[in-house]
């Protein structure tokens, strides 16, 4: 995807410029199928390990704000302020038994995890960290960030079903009902964004943002839908039905214990990120931004945002399962048909 | 360099591991087994489809399979709750049926050595742009007549699911 | 070329086999989707043979993607309601047309 | 250019690898590190706490699968649209109300499902 970039925005010094180092051959990296395969697996590491450390630390900041609102302190013991707590956790869950029961069906028990978390790592792909800069620009970046992750239905699915578990079962069910349904609205609202941008790769939405405007201030019905979606599809309160403490003791993952349990933590916190990145590239101009480099800004921009989601879970009441499927079928799916009429009247009034 | 070689070489990888998964959702006993290989099928004729310069058919055939039906394929695997510890009943035609497999297969694999086909054509880089134009152009019909389907099959579904009259 | 012929026509057969041996309807429908997939996958490769700017072959496979979608959502609304009536999806076992 | 998609396809399989890898290559690890004691107790299922009187996996209700229904259907929509779409800024009046006949033609599904009932959860 070619795009003409501004002047003011260029920061070629920063983007991908670290990885060129003098002594490495960038140019063979990808002439080489082999090369492609190891920058590949380069950036899955890197990648991955951003979003555990990154979970770690969502976790640290959801504690201390709950403890914040409701007038707690929150972990203080190990560490300064409680620091180190995540590290203590990570390693306890880490060499924790990990137990399946006897009656669980063997291959789904252990797919389900992987199902959950690999997609929602994937979809860092195509995530646009800054102007031009993005892991690899496919030409059908959005929809990847869309098709990918929505193998995630299936792993909710199968935990809830292997597991051998009256409330897992329903859980696994709940959870994979909603998923769908809050699909439906959240790929429309993406739509609109596709019909102003023009294309598809991620490079062409955050070009298409520095030709106009931010796309929230033409579409902010979009932004909203998308909003409020998202949160839905990554089990947010006031969306966590399917993990209601209160009736469903924990939902889908009742009977995974220790390493693997961890692993649907980490798959529901890296969907949260890739979430509120792909909010950012979508509504908020990616990258964009005076002054500061554009790595900064998408931070910042995307930082805001999860800072919004952990706030509102301490806010908000959680709804009931009949609500919340009236909510996806008959406000948010006409909404958003309605939507994308409006947004097509958007297009022609600025384009 | 990314030449024609490794190309072929990397289909033939994708499609070896199709035709196996295909085997395993066909042969197995086990009605979940057979789903996930089916998945794994799924995936693997994405990754054709991409090689074949479809990325756009290859994410698709991601969403709607993979994230589409076969959750519909799980959900009916759990409201019938059939086949889960047990292995499932096979018919008795497994004879006939391999001996028309192996008909339909062995002809249908000659009648591709038999062809003197033309080398592929410059594909277009922008796959998406050249497909929209498509469907609103030559191929409005077909882009219509989806919708129309769509209609049907849900207006069908339903009928059929709950049981009463249109 | 060929090969792509190959592997969609070993597909195909494998899929033959499904739908002529399995009883279980599920499987029965699984059989059925890896047939159109391999129909699919012979629409992509001859795209790029004649006129891939006309992306005819890949409309076609969005086309039979669509169709394997809804074909699915009927024929699993079928299965749930043989299975509420007959308590199995076997279609072996589903003689109520024998009388 | 299609060897550009080649190298994507090469790329994802290696950040696919490493994804895959990630997770498993510790969970075999550890095996040989955390406790490993299994009882016939605690190998029974956890549920909430008391002993299992119903067998899961039994047959459900069927409003969950009204709902996978009008997705399926949808989801094909709107996958079709995400085809049409990034042309249609450049498109003419015509070419958008072709699109909008599409949607409103696979919206009637969705006020049928509604008419009937179908989207009350029950």
């Amino acid at each position: 995807m070619e795009v003409n970039w501004p002047d003011w925005l260029n920061f070629d010094w920063l983007d991908l410029g670290w990885l060129e180092l003098p002594w490495v051959d960038t140019n063979w990296f990808h002439d080489n199928w082999y090369g492609l395969l190891l920058l590949g697996f380069f950036w899955g590491v890197v990648v991955f390990t951003m979003v555990g450390a990154l979970t770690a630390v969502y976790v640290y900041v959801e504690r201390k704000v709950s403890a914040r609102i409701q007038g707690r302190l929150g972990p203080m013991e190990t560490g300064p302020h409680g620091l180190l707590q995540t590290l203590v956790d990570v390693v306890k869950l880490a060499v924790k038994e990990d137990v399946r029961p006897a009656a669980a069906d063997a291959l789904a028990f252990r797919l389900a995890p992987l199902l959950v978390v690999v997609p929602a790592v994937m979809a860092f792909v195509v995530v646009p960290f800054g102007v031009p800069m993005v892991i690899r620009d496919l030409n059908v970046g959005i929809l990847y960030f869309l098709a990918v992750p929505s193998v995630t239905g299936v792993g909710l699915l199968l935990a809830g079903w292997a597991s051998y578990d009256n409330y897992s079962f329903l859980g696994g069910l709940r959870a994979s009902a909603q998923f769908i349904s809050y699909e439906i609205p959240r790929t429309l609202a993406v739509v609109t964004v596709v019909m102003l941008s023009g294309s598809l790769s991620s490079a062409g939405l955050i070009g298409a943002q520095a030709d106009t405007t931010w796309f929230v201030l033409l579409l902010p019905l979009s932004f909203v839908i998308y909003a409020v979606t998202t949160l839905a599809e990554v089990n947010r309160v006031p969306f966590d039905i399917p993990e209601a403490e209160s009736e469903l003791v924990a939902g889908f993952h009742t009977e995974y214990s220790g390493f693997r349990w961890s692993l649907f933590f980490l798959g529901e916190y890296a969907s949260l990120t890739t979430a509120s990145a792909f909010a950012v590239a979508l509504f908020f101009g990616g990258g964009l931004g005076p002054v500061l480099p554009p790595v900064v800004w998408f931070v910042l921009k995307t930082a805001v945002i999860v800072f919004f989601a952990v706030v509102l879970r301490f806010t908000l009441p959680r709804f009931r399962q009949d609500q919340l499927m009236a909510l996806a079928w008959k406000y948010f799916l006409p909404l958003s048909l309605v939507n994308l009429l409006l947004a097509g009247l958007v297009m022609k009034a600025v384009f | 360099m990314l030449d024609s070689d490794v190309q072929i070489a990397l289909f033939a990888a994708f499609g070896g591991i199709a035709v196996i998964a295909a085997l395993a959702a066909v042969l197995t006993r086990y009605l979940l087994r057979s789903i996930v290989a089916f998945g794994a099928f799924l995936t693997a004729i994405a990754g054709q489809f991409y090689i074949l310069a479809a990325d756009f058919v290859a994410l698709i055939q991601i969403f709607v399979y993979v994230g589409g039906v076969v959750v519909l394929i799980l959900f009916a695997l759990m409201l019938s709750a059939v086949g889960q510890k047990h292995p499932l009943a096979v018919s008795e035609h497994r004879g006939l049926g391999a001996v028309v497999a192996y008909a339909v297969g062995g002809w249908l694999v000659w009648a591709a050595f038999g062809q003197d086909l033309p080398k592929a054509g410059q594909v277009p880089g922008e796959t998406v742009a050249f497909l929209g134009r498509a469907f609103l152009d030559q191929q409005l019909v077909a882009f219509e007549v989806i919708g129309i389907i769509l209609l049907a099959a849900v207006v069908a579904a339903l009928v059929i699911v709950r049981g009463e009259r249109l | 070329m060929t090969l792509v012929l190959v592997f969609s026509g070993l597909l195909f057969a494998i899929g033959t086999y499904g739908v002529l041996t399995r009883r279980n309807a599920i499987t029965l429908l699984i059989s059925v989707e890896i047939l159109m997939n391999a129909a699919n996958l012979n629409f992509v490769a001859f795209s790029r043979l004649w006129e891939p700017e006309l992306m005819t072959g890949q409309v076609f496979a969005l086309v039979g993607i669509s169709i394997a979608a809804c074909e699915a959502a009927v024929g699993l609304a079928l299965i749930l309601a043989i299975f509420r009536r007959f308590g199995t999806t076997d279609v072996g076992r589903i003689d109520f047309l024998r009388g | 250019m299609s060897e550009e998609l080649l190298a994507d396809v090469f790329f994802l399989l290696g950040f696919g690898v490493a994804g895959l890898m990630l997770p498993m290559v510790p969970l075999l690890l550890l095996r040989y590190i955390r406790p490993q004691h299994p009882s016939a107790v605690k190998l029974q299922p956890y549920e909430s706490g008391v002993v299992q009187t119903t067998a899961p996996r039994r047959p459900f209700h069927m409003a969950y699968y009204n709902f996978a229904l009008v997705f399926i259907v949808f989801e094909v929509e709107t996958v079709l649209l995400f085809a049409v779409s990034p042309v249609l800024r450049d498109a003419s009046w015509m070419d958008l109300l072709k699109a909008g006949i599409f949607v409103v033609l696979v919206s009637d599904g969705l006020f049928y499902a509604w008419r009937k009932g179908a989207l009350v959860w029950k």
